[in-house]
């Protein structure tokens, strides 16, 4: 165990979701999530990109409510685990002002296999997108500004 | 009539120029809280757009609310 | 484009594959594929496992046949770039011997949304462990060693 | 007759004891390289879980060599 313990230095009993002011330390949670049984490990993470819907972005902001974003997160992750068995899951969603290639959204899956770590890393964004309190508001190069609506609203449209 | 606290978040609190406020209200449920509230908020968006809690948990739109419960008003939600 | 130019460092026209027998450098590899128009990155990454079909296994050895891995490798990122449109993709295979927790192949996919970057990084996956020439040899913990039949194999039953 | 190169990889190296060696063969395809071969790669696997490759070209089973050729057997693949 002591050369596991010191190649595997955080393995975990519960899936953790945080939010972060800061920059999103992905090689150090990636890290976190190595597991001596896991062969297969996905992430995926969401950056900020210089357009959207025609308009020039130059920067996001993003507000969460803290609270029910941990606790909505626990309740995605527990459903993720539920159907698609992994070993570990993370997920860090930045807040405040974030400038282009800047990461918004970090998810973490390692599993035995690779088919859970997929499904579950893609279930988790998902849900993260349409479940927690978060918002984000785009900054445009002509100085304009706009909150994003949400993807199952601009899916269903306004009418819905 | 109830006196409930009341949070706006995002746009909804861009819009009410304070992100907390406690008002007297003839409201059964949430969705009157959201409602009586549609000119602080501004919200043109149906209800069904939008999610609320009570307290911290997250709440349908016809739960009850009570005299002294802190109302979450959460627009559209875009995370990732 | 001064700014850009710092920020995004390695904006490449090609999508590559390449074979290496050090330790994938995943940090940097995820940099190479930061575009200012990408806002879903996903990666995969094949991690060493303590077990497989019952044996406690201790170390895997790659050996490529480099020359049409990179051939083969091109002609599956150029499939799934038909397939789900992405801005860049790169894959790096390790080979040699691995410890426990060792990465033996990283997969990053950068696209404007999440669903090409999803689906072409699980279809890259699933066509490089079929279709490359790369061979594993589990070493077990009881000092027994076997070469690993590929997983089209394995699905399909001797009798094929 | 011809001579072929044939390249050993993974477990037919193994089984084989040499990566490459250069035979004098009665074969038309590269299936026939691979029969005629089955004592040296010590394979029991069907050919069609194998791979294979003449002069660093992907090859089917029924492409048909000529003199000087340098085979490629590949046993079932099993990367990432």
């Amino acid at each position: 165990m002591g050369i596991l313990s010191c190649c595997f230095p955080q393995l975990r009993a519960v899936d953790v979701i945080e939010v972060t002011d800061s920059v999103i330390d992905t090689a150090a949670l990636q890290r976190s999530l190595k597991n001596p049984a896991a062969g297969g490990y996905c992430a995926f993470e969401g950056w900020v990109r210089n357009e959207n819907e025609g308009h020039v972005v130059e920067r996001l902001e993003y507000e969460a409510y803290e609270p029910l974003v941990i606790v909505e997160g626990e309740k995605v992750l527990a459903e993720a685990r539920a159907l698609f068995p992994f070993l570990d899951a993370r997920c860090v969603h930045r807040v405040g002002m974030l400038e282009l290639g800047e990461c918004a959204v970090w998810i973490g899956v390692a599993s035995a296999h690779r088919d859970e770590a997929f499904k579950a890393c893609r279930f988790i964004i998902d849900k993260i997108k349409v479940r927690l309190p978060i918002w984000k508001k785009e900054h445009y190069a002509n100085g304009d500004s706009g909150w994003v609506n949400c993807e199952r609203c601009a899916a269903h449209g306004i009418a819905e | 009539m109830k006196t409930i606290t009341v949070r706006y978040f995002a746009m909804f609190r861009e819009h009410a120029g304070v992100s907390e406020e406690t008002l007297t209200l003839n409201a059964a449920t949430v969705k009157d809280v959201f409602e009586c509230t549609r000119d602080r908020h501004g919200s043109t968006e149906p209800n069904g757009h939008c999610k609320v809690a009570i307290n911290d948990h997250m709440a349908d739109w016809d739960t009850a609310v009570s005299d002294g419960d802190i109302i979450l008003l959460f627009p559209p939600v875009a995370g990732g």
